[in-house]
């Protein structure tokens, strides 16, 4: 009865040496956990015995399949309480089934009376298809490990980007702005307005360069009159806002512009 | 204005430099949107019909286009490179197989096709790989996560569309089966 | 036994698979040592003369072989970059277009119309930008720099000057008509 054979593989699933429980109950040390390792779960179990045993999937024999299921189930019941759970409540649906099977049933009613292994024979089915469908994934060329990806060394811009800015983000800025601080009247921005201002902060550049500089010289003769006035008018608006001083030092002496200092307050 | 010569030249260039496979709208960008979609992917057929023969192929993924290496000289590339991405598990394998084929699913969905309990690492192991994602949950008690399978998981695949995944066996030729000898 | 167009064709599909570049050592691997130095450095030459005129050459750097685009197709392959510019904060918003359409300003000027504090850090962005530069001080106690729009402003917007900015007008009476419109 209990003679010592060693483990010897009759099937390969997946690579795994897949041993059957000999007859006599008898399962070396290390074969259980060979089989925890090479079955998912009890549908991957029953699934294994129906296909190694040649059973019909549609007409299942549940007193030899319910038995040979018994048999795996006893041996991992004790060292893997845990896990053998899920094999004892299929054990259980098992015995529940052929026993159903075993009920007499009435001629009339059987036609109607849904096959007890139905269910049963569903999952096994599904889980199954997904089984196959699994393994039809694992052989789908994969990244990495089947091919590898073309990347040919390029100068990556290293500087993060600036973020750009349109004239129309400006205007819309300006918007928020007249809206939340209702500052509408104090600050409406014309075309000219922005000409002088553009020339009071060219004006104030130059006299950061020089300390003064001639009235004149701040004159740029060649755009034309237009461009006169409004240099004219960006260094009035300079001394009124006490930005620049102009200075004359005698009648008929040159006149001279150089940034304000408080002394001259 | 350039020549046909030119884009090909120029597509082959940042398609051999993307990292990512690139799509027909960012090819696009390349010339300014100077060409529309119908003449590239003329070019880029062209493009492909160049390689054939070679080490690489370019090919059309989920995401776009890339350049690859064929499987053929993948025995060499290992010899450089001998960390290889892992395989998995048949648990791990089980799981990715119904996310894919039965998306959006649940890990009770998971469960109950497997017969067992879902370990959380296998999840975890997929998501990290960057295969399946959460897409939302199950209004039902509990909130159960609805599990699908990503864009990357189809680039690296190789596929373009959920629907080139191989065919499931039909249920009526699994009940063939029986009768015939397990493999 | 391979032969050398074989050779050529793995040494060409490792080169294209690895980001980094490859050393001579290490491309003699993919052989297993079958073939010396130097007829992989005569493989290798040919193959570079095999790219020349293409998007891409084949190169020797300090730590061995690599791929690498071209410096002609650089300006393609920038406009790939899939990142979208950054934005600037409205408050950075608000202080360029207080400075281009009220230059010259202080600090306090701009935050009497914004009717909040300027951070330094805000100035600070637009000074690095080149946008804005210090024109001056007011002669008021604390001498508050003036600020004022650079010409690389204008540059960078297109301007040709500061009245082809937007006119505020018409906005204004927008404003003033809708009364809470953009509240």
């Amino acid at each position: 009865m209990n003679q010592i054979r060693p483990p010897t593989p009759l099937a390969r699933i997946y690579g795994e040496p897949l041993l059957e429980i000999p007859r006599d109950l008898y399962i070396p040390p290390d074969a259980l956990e060979v089989i925890l390792d090479a079955f998912e779960g009890p549908l991957d179990l029953l699934l294994y015995l129906i296909r190694r045993h040649n059973l019909d999937v549609l007409d299942i024999p549940m007193a030899r399949l319910t038995a040979q299921y018994m048999e795996y189930v006893e041996v991992m019941r004790a060292p893997q309480m845990e896990l053998a759970a899920e094999y004892l409540l299929m054990a259980a649906l098992l015995i529940e089934i052929k026993s159903r099977m075993l009920l007499p049933r009435q001629a009339e009613a059987a036609e109607e009376t849904a096959d007890p292994r139905a269910e049963l024979v569903r999952r096994l089915l599904e889980y199954e298809q997904m089984k196959l469908a699994a393994q039809g994934l694992d052989a789908l060329p994969q990244a990495g490990r089947d091919f590898a990806l073309v990347q040919v060394w390029f100068e990556q811009v290293a500087e993060a980007r600036l973020p750009q800015v349109s004239p129309d983000d400006l205007r819309n800025a300006w918007l928020g702005l007249l809206a939340r601080a209702r500052v509408t009247r104090h600050h409406k921005v014309t075309r000219e307005e922005l000409s002088v201002r553009e020339h009071m902060s060219r004006i104030l550049r130059r006299l950061r360069q020089r300390e003064f500089v001639e009235f004149g010289e701040l004159f740029e003769t060649g755009p034309g009159v237009a461009e006169l006035v409004v240099t004219f008018l960006a260094l009035l608006e300079l001394a009124k806002e006490g930005l620049i001083a102009i200075s004359q030092q005698a009648p008929f002496a040159p006149v001279y512009a150089r940034l304000f200092r408080e002394a001259d307050a | 204005m350039l020549d046909l010569k030119e884009v090909k030249v120029i597509l082959e260039t940042a398609l051999l430099a993307s990292p990512e496979p690139l799509s027909l709208n960012a090819l696009r960008k390349l010339f300014d949107d100077e060409f529309g979609a119908e003449t590239l992917r003329r070019v880029l057929e062209e493009l492909r019909q160049d390689w054939a023969g070679r080490g690489a192929e370019l090919v059309n993924v989920a995401t776009g286009w890339r350049f690859q290496t064929r499987a053929a000289y993948q025995r060499y590339l290992d010899r450089l490179n001998p960390e290889k991405p892992p395989r998995y598990s048949r648990a791990v394998l089980e799981t990715l197989a119904i996310i894919a084929y039965r998306q959006p699913v649940t890990r009770g969905d998971i469960e109950d096709i497997r017969g067992v309990a879902v370990a959380s690492t296998v999840l975890k192991a997929l998501e990290a790989r960057g295969w399946i994602e959460a897409v939302g949950q199950r209004e039902v008690p509990g909130h159960p996560v609805l599990y699908a399978t990503t864009k990357a998981f189809l680039d690296d695949l190789n596929l373009r569309a959920l629907d080139e995944l191989p065919p499931l066996e039909e249920m009526e030729r699994l009940v063939d089966q029986s009768g015939v000898a397990y493999r």
